[in-house]
């Protein structure tokens, strides 16, 4: 077991030993309808060669998450406050430029939407050089060198070739493989995947996936692997953060979340995806009930309103936030039932759905 | 790229062509729908039967309208003559034929008048631009700012700001309370370029400002648009320094519709900058028009209508070919 | 006479005075009588301000819009006409004084006027010694019959006044078709080159006057072909004045320099004293004013006033006002009322009108006492040798009306309660606000009037000078106005009371259509009268008459505010123009 | 990510990070377009204060008569008696203004400026409103049409638009005001000021319709292609049940936006006509016409200049605020 997880209470002071941490990461916005607390208090650790995959549904501030970890919402009207310690330096408190030099060199992001993600006006080779040239004081010449030596190594054909071209022409696939090409193009240690796959069809996802995974092997990054595919997830990632409200409800090694899922969010969100091979008009509304608002976050459980087990909390989960606690080897759940009923419940009543 | 130039240089001429004749119908047909004689107004105050008769040979009113416009498109491409045996008038190309009223040729008029209106455009142009953009630019990237909020109101008032209403408060205070510009009128650039500028400064500002509102508030929102791309957020993630990401990645898209805008806007104005010109009293190409106009004019109406038709459609064209050049996405498919 | 756009002093009137001959007492040759005085308000009008013989120097005119034409065939404003004279030479020429006398002619090509044979039947005119065209040629009778050939051609040449006054007149006019297509006109007899001869179809004792106009600038035929001939003319003419053109560009400059080729005394009516006269068209009107007053220009020539602005800065400086004067224009400004149209073909709903109208109102619509003249109560002017004051139609003590004797009209003419009607009116200059002074006025009444703006090209010819026009489109009350070139009371009514006069087919000038045998009658006996007083008394007749037609509502006798810079020498209003004279001025420095 | 009002919460396949450009970003569920819209109009103090303007100027325009009775003079009757005689401007100071004459009197005649201001509403906002309807009107069916149609039905509508979008506007504008005005008959059964009014109602909406033309038949074209248009076409719907149920409800926001924000310069249209002599006939008040009128004296009488420019500031700058903000609260996106 590489990462434990630490109440943020209880969270020791000091540089973290953990190669990713965060402590009690908060992101809020202030609109002109209230603040919308994006984040509220996450904490986890990721080791180097590791994956960690985070889930959730919209607004439930996975991106959120991974874009202040690269400090993309400093500067902004984002409030952001706890700790994120990246390799022994902490970034939140961190200078502006401290940050900008560490991101795309020593960790990378890979958006989710490559066609709105690359700029249509350059070429990809020329994005490809830029990212590297920041950080690697080199000549034209090299950078294009090296994004060609990128472009090949994420399986682009004739890439001497397609290094000229704008974003446009690629297809998909291609451009997806072209912006990993760009996040890796400095070798960074820390790689977030932002939904990396969903916009392509499903050869194509399983040779996105080969690909970072042969990446991961070969420069040991480690990997947050943002996502609302758990078939993915099953496939990719070592542990598994169930994000609800901005917070984390669930946490454990992917086999135990899989098998041994503790929240009732987690059991609805593993019930739809049982469904995604079955008719469309079915998954519509996997868990009854919309995402919380952000701005009014229920009281007590965020997920309460939703919740078909609310009652038995005997109003607790409309007063009382529940404490993320040890439901065993680390294996860390949000919710007010006791462990029995959890036990029970999804025994009974979730397993034989899924 | 050569065809696409090619195929819409030719979608320019059937363009101009309909552009003339509907402009040609509207003069022939308007007053006869209405009941009036244009050759009545070039008759003179002895007019007669007798002499109407004439007059309207003399300006070819005699003949029918299908007549009269081939004559006028032959004119134009190859030049025509006017009148016959010693007193026959030659129009070289491209003919728009004399003025009904002051038997000048309309292209000398036009060109006579075509300084006028560049200088007012073009100076006015890159005032408005350059402000414009300036001001969007910086209310963008100082989005809430005292200084957006501000910057926002006085774009709101300028775009809600008539020339013909701020030209007469500019003059009545700059000229004539304040006696900055005294005296404001046009004065050819090569007879003195100091004169021309000090007599431009008032117009120019007057009428650059209405469009610097425009651009301001068009600027700031394609910035704040663009600012809130992916590719932007991109960008920021590759790790480039801020500066870099506004200037490199920011400006390019955010900037080029403003420049296309930019060139249909100045299009507009070069066939005449008809209001701006009529309350300064500046003898432009706009002047020309409403001039004809009142004085039914046909054929100045008919050139400045052409004229203007014109630089708008080529402005169209340029704006086109070079969204091609800087949009790849457009040069491509 | 309004015909010309912005020129309210300006204009032409049709000048064929019969008694012209008494008028000033005209003894061609006659000296220049008036001496100088001092700048002094007003000190131009029948006085010489600045006089001087100082050689040399350089004079800036302004001018809001280019001339109608150069050509003289062509040309028909007022100014036009005055300002030609600096460079061109007609066969005779108002006299360049101040005071009455300007109104009367002298020889300027010939040595003076015509003489008479046969009746009168037949004019002669003997050329001056020494005249040439700017080229040297020296000009000869030819010159001033193909000039005068030329203004027939109104195919090629149109707008000039010279085919109507001279198609009558001459033998053959009136089938005449120019020089372009018909060849030669057999009445203008020109075979010696110091004499040119004219054969009248009957004796027209005006015939100087007319011999004055800008038709008889001579014109040698072979600048007239070609390119540069024919309508093209305009921008190549001739000189056979002092001086020559250096520089045109239409609505933009007019540069003269010295016609090097002029002999001084071929010519004893011009003193040529500055050495360039350069002229500036095309200026806003504010700017002309700001520009005079400040001293970088000289003049305006155009001789309709000063804007409103310049008009406080004159009146209320006295710096200012000692270079201004206010000049009767000799125009009068009213309102025709279209006996033509229902239901103003009954006297007493025209007399409604009269009384109904608001005079203060429509004198501010003309700008004022000053800008825009005295309140009219009858058509002749106050400078007018005809003038004796009447006032037939009292509009009250106000001058704002007399509502209760509008009213009881309305009732003689069974309208008790008004009538609807239009007001046409010219749409630039002060057309409109004075039709919206007499809208206001006359809706006191119950008349209802609505305003027909048009734009002053097609306003005379097309609008209200088309009579089957103005009763299709029931235009029953118009805009107008009224002046003579110079003073003649002929001159001032024939083209608007002269029921002979109407043209049916356009150009007409009797808008209301007033063919009145008893005022036709005494202008025919007018014109026949020798003795002055006597003539006078029948044209006040006229004056009277035309009144209690009630066709004309006259409300201005108009006046201009005009401004002389003060370094201009010989400067003094011309009668015949109702404007400062041109040919004679010069500057102190 | 576009803005994601109405969008059902489709489990986990929604998108995700909604809180990066937080202006757009509520989390907001169950309410209707029109109620969001409204929410947001609502908070925007400075669209509401335009929509205030434009109601009172509404008010005043429909009121005219009455308020002109109350606090001013008949706008047609003249007040010579106030003016210098010379200069033929205000005897008094400040262009005349006093507690009988609220803005002032006119130069030459001595018109009351205030009840000509207020009888100008009239006509400013009779031609903007109803040159607007007219050129929206043309410009969603035939925007729509083309749209929707396609094929060489698009061709002959864009391309028309293409043509009159190279047109000189001005220069046709006043061309045709000028032809009508030299009518003084009847045209079409008109004459008079209701001409003249019509005229500049069908020069202004007739120009402008290519614009909102251009803007339908975008949206047109990207609505096409949306799956409820797919679905209600499979289920057998008519063309016209498509574009009256499922493409006009969906047009309305942008229509409506758009229809607002050329409202003020429709105004800004009828008074540089009318400016430049081809608007109303005389007497008929008008802005335009009064600033036309003011150039003669501006330099000495700037009161009776700056009165009509201000009321014509005021009007465009409050259409152009409720225009914003209407704009903001139906399409957050745009115009940010």
């Amino acid at each position: 077991m590489t990462q434990e997880m630490i109440e943020s209470a209880a969270a020791p002071r000091g540089a973290a030993s953990a190669f990713l941490e965060l402590r009690d990461l908060k992101v809020h916005f202030p609109t002109d309808d209230g603040l919308v607390k994006s984040v509220d208090g996450l904490s986890f650790q990721l080791e180097k060669g590791k994956t960690l995959g985070i889930v959730g549904e919209s607004g439930s501030g996975k991106s959120v998450t991974s874009l202040a970890i690269l400090g993309l919402h400093k500067g902004t009207r984002a409030h952001l406050s706890g700790e994120v310690w990246l390799d022994g330096t902490e970034l939140i408190g961190a200078s502006k430029e401290e940050v900008r030099k560490l991101r795309g060199s020593k960790m990378a992001m890979i958006f989710q939407d490559p066609l709105s993600a690359l700029h249509p006006y350059f070429t990809i080779g020329s994005q490809i050089a830029e990212a590297y040239r920041i950080h690697n004081d080199v000549s034209r010449k090299a950078a294009r060198a090296r994004a060609v030596e990128m472009l090949e190594r994420v399986g682009i054909p004739t890439p001497d070739k397609r290094v000229d071209d704008y974003p446009h022409q690629f297809s998909g696939g291609m451009r997806q493989r072209a912006m990993i090409a760009m996040s890796l193009s400095c070798n960074p240690e820390l790689l977030i995947a932002d939904e990396p796959t969903t916009a392509l069809d499903v050869t194509v996802q399983a040779q996105i996936l080969d690909l970072l995974r042969d990446l991961q092997k070969e420069f040991g990054s480690a990997i947050i692997m943002i996502t609302h595919d758990l078939g993915v997830v099953a496939e990719f990632v070592d542990d598994l953060l169930v994000m609800y409200g901005g917070k984390c409800v669930e946490y454990g090694t992917v086999n135990e979340v899989f098998y041994e899922p503790q929240h009732p969010y987690t059991w609805g969100l593993l019930s739809s995806v049982t469904r995604l091979d079955r008719v469309r008009e079915d998954r519509l509304k996997p868990i009854a009930g919309s995402p919380p608002s952000l701005i009014n976050v229920p009281n007590g459980c965020a997920f309460h309103p939703r919740c078909p087990y609310e009652p038995q909390t005997g109003g607790k989960g409309s007063t009382v936030v529940p404490e993320l606690v040890d439901a065993g080897k680390g294996h860390l759940v949000r919710c007010h039932l006791s462990a029995k009923e959890r036990q029970d419940i999804f025994l009974k009543q979730v397993k034989p759905t899924l | 790229m050569g065809r696409f130039v090619i195929r819409r240089l030719l979608g320019v001429v059937v363009l101009m062509f309909i552009v003339s004749a509907a402009t040609f119908a509207v003069f022939f047909l308007g007053p006869k729908f209405v009941g009036a004689d244009v050759a009545r107004n070039f008759c003179g105050r002895v007019c007669n039967e007798q002499s109407l008769v004439e007059v309207k040979a003399k300006l070819g009113l005699d003949k029918p309208i299908y007549d009269q416009y081939g004559a006028y498109v032959k004119g134009i491409f190859v030049g025509r003559t006017f009148g016959s045996g010693e007193t026959a008038r030659d129009c070289p190309v491209p003919c728009l034929g004399y003025s009904f009223k002051t038997d000048l040729p309309v292209w000398n008029q036009m060109t006579d008048r075509l300084p006028v209106t560049f200088s007012l455009a073009i100076g006015a142009g890159l005032i408005w631009l350059v402000s414009g953009v300036a001001v969007g630019i910086l209310s963008a990237l100082r989005r809430g700012t005292l200084f957006d909020r501000a910057a926002m109101s006085v774009a709101l008032a300028g775009v809600s700001l008539p020339v013909y209403f701020t030209g007469l408060v500019a003059l009545s205070v700059f000229s004539y309370k304040f006696k900055w510009f005294v005296n404001v009128h046009y004065s050819g650039f090569t007879d003195n370029p100091a004169e021309w500028a000090k007599n431009l400064v008032l117009p120019w500002i007057c009428l650059a400002f209405l469009y610097a509102a425009t651009y301001a508030r068009l600027t700031r929102a394609n910035m704040l648009e663009t600012m809130g791309e992916d590719y932007i957020r991109t960008a920021r993630a590759k790790g480039l320094p801020e500066k870099v990401v506004i200037r490199k990645h920011g400006f390019r898209a955010a900037l080029t519709p403003i420049v296309t805008i930019f060139g249909l806007d100045l299009g507009g104005l070069l066939g005449g900058a008809i209001l701006t010109e009529s309350v300064f009293g500046f003898p432009g190409v706009g002047k020309l028009a409403v001039d004809a106009i009142g004085q039914q004019d046909l054929p100045v109406i008919l050139g400045v209508t052409l004229f203007a038709g014109f630089f708008i459609v080529m402005a169209n064209l340029i704006v086109d070919v070079l969204y091609a050049y800087v949009d790849p996405r457009v040069r491509y498919s | 006479m309004s015909r010309n756009k912005l020129v309210k002093a300006g204009s032409v009137a049709a000048v064929l005075a019969l008694g012209a001959a008494a008028c000033g007492g005209s003894s061609s040759g006659s000296k220049p009588t008036s001496t100088g005085v001092k700048a002094t308000y007003n000190a131009a009008i029948g006085g010489v301000v600045n006089k001087s013989t100082k050689v040399g120097g350089t004079i800036n005119y302004v001018a809001s819009s280019d001339f109608d034409s150069l050509d003289p065939a062509r040309t028909y404003y007022a100014y036009s006409w005055d300002y030609q004279r600096i460079y061109q030479r007609t066969l005779m020429m108002f006299k360049p004084v101040a005071g009455k006398d300007g109104a009367s002619v002298t020889g300027d090509l010939a040595t003076g006027a015509g003489a008479l044979s046969d009746g009168g039947k037949t004019v002669t005119y003997t050329l001056r010694d020494g005249i040439t065209f700017e080229t040297g040629a020296a000009i000869k009778s030819a010159d001033i019959k193909y000039a005068l050939e030329r203004s027939f051609a109104q195919d090629v040449i149109n707008g000039g006044p010279g085919a109507t006054y001279l198609s009558p007149i001459l033998v053959g006019g009136k089938t005449y078709k120019g020089p372009y297509k018909g060849g030669d006109l057999a009445s203008i007899d020109a075979t010696d080159p110091k004499k040119i001869v004219f054969h009248l179809t009957k004796a027209f004792a005006d015939f100087d006057y007319l011999m004055a106009l800008p038709i008889s600038t001579p014109v040698p035929k072979a600048s007239d072909t070609g390119r540069n001939g024919g309508a093209n003319y305009q921008f190549h003419v001739v000189s056979s004045g002092p001086y020559k053109i250096a520089t045109y560009q239409p609505g933009k400059v007019l540069n003269l320099v010295r016609n090097t080729a002029w002999k001084k005394d071929s010519d004893p009516n011009r003193l040529a004293l500055p050495d360039k006269i350069n002229l500036i068209e095309g200026l806003d009107s504010a700017d002309e004013d700001q520009r005079v007053l400040a001293g970088s220009a000289d003049m305006e020539i155009e001789g309709t006033g000063v804007q409103q602005d310049a008009q406080s800065k004159i009146l209320t400086n006295p710096t200012n006002k000692v270079n201004a004067d206010n000049p009767s224009t000799g125009f009068t400004r009213y309102i025709s009322i279209q006996q033509t149209v229902a239901p103003l073909d009954n006297v007493h709903c025209r007399r409604a009108v009269q009384y109904a109208a608001d005079k203060v109102a429509l004198q501010f619509s003309r700008g004022g006492p000053i800008a825009g003249g005295d309140v009219a109560t009858q058509l002749t002017p106050p400078n007018l040798s005809s003038y004796k004051k009447i006032d037939p139609y009292p509009s009250g003590s106000d001058n704002k009306g007399d509502l209760a004797k509008a009213k009881d009209e309305l009732k003689q003419c069974g309208k008790p309660s008004g009538f609807t009607t239009k007001i046409a009116t010219s749409n630039k200059g002060k057309g409109p606000k004075t039709a919206e002074a007499l809208q206001q006025g006359l809706k006191r009444v119950g008349i209802n009037a609505q305003i027909v703006a048009v734009d002053p090209s097609t306003y005379y010819s097309g609008v209200i000078g088309l009579p089957s026009n103005v009763k299709k489109q029931g235009l029953g009350l118009a805009v107008a106005g009224w002046g003579p070139d110079f003073p003649t009371p002929y001159g001032f009514f024939e083209s608007i009371v002269d029921g002979r006069a109407i043209k049916k087919d356009g150009g007409n000038s009797n808008y209301a259509e007033l063919n009145d045998p008893a005022i036709n009658s005494l202008i025919d006996q007018a014109g026949s009268e020798t003795d002055a007083s006597k003539r006078n008394d029948l044209w006040a007749q006229v004056d009277q008459k035309v009144m209690d037609a009630a066709v004309i509502l006259p409300f201005v006798a108009d006046k201009a505010l005009t401004y002389r810079g003060p370094r201009l020498t010989n400067v003094y209003i011309n009668q015949a123009f109702g404007i400062y004279d041109f040919v004679n001025i010069g500057v102190t420095s | 990510m576009t803005a994601p009002l109405d969008v059902e919460p489709s489990a986990l396949s929604a998108d995700p990070d909604a809180v990066t450009n937080a202006e757009s970003s509520k989390a907001v569920e169950g309410r209707s377009l029109k109620q969001i819209a409204w929410m947001r109009l609502k908070r925007d103090k400075v669209a509401l204060g335009g929509a205030v303007v434009i109601v009172l100027l509404i008010l005043i325009a429909v009121f005219a008569p009455l308020i002109v009775k109350a606090l001013g003079h008949p706008p047609n009757d003249f007040h010579e008696d106030l003016l210098d005689p010379t200069l033929l401007t205000p005897k008094h100071k400040y262009g005349g203004i006093n507690g009988s004459y609220l803005l002032g009197v006119e130069p030459v005649n001595g018109r009351d400026i205030f009840s000509r201001i207020v009888y100008g509403a009239r006509i400013s906002l009779l031609t903007a409103f109803l040159a607007t309807v007219l050129s929206v009107t043309i410009g969603t069916v035939l925007g729509i049409t083309a749209g929707f149609f396609g094929g060489w039905v698009d061709g002959l509508i864009s391309r028309t638009m293409d043509i009159l979008l190279a047109f000189p506007l001005l220069v046709f504008a006043i061309s045709i005001g000028t032809v009508i005005q030299t009518a003084n008959g009847a045209v079409l059964g008109l004459s008079g000021t209701s001409l003249s009014v019509a005229t500049l109602i069908f020069i202004i909406g007739f120009f402008n319709w290519p614009y909102i033309g251009r803007i339908v038949r975008g949206q047109t074209l990207s609505l096409r292609e949306k799956e409820f248009v797919d679905a209600a076409r499979s289920l057998g719907a008519s063309n016209g049940h498509i574009i009256f149920k499922q493409l006009l409800p969906n047009l309305a926001a942008p229509v409506l936006v758009y229809s607002t924000l050329i409202i003020p310069s429709n105004i800004l249209f009828e008074a540089a006509l009318s400016f430049l002599g081809v608007g109303v006939r005389r007497p008929t008040p008008s802005w335009g016409s009064m600033l036309s009128d003011a150039v003669a004296t501006y330099s000495i009488d700037p009161i009776f200049m700056i009165v009509p420019g201000v009321a014509l500031l005021i009007t465009v700058m409050a259409f152009n605020l409720l225009g914003d903000g209407l704009r903001d609260a139906l399409d957050p996106r745009a115009g940010r």
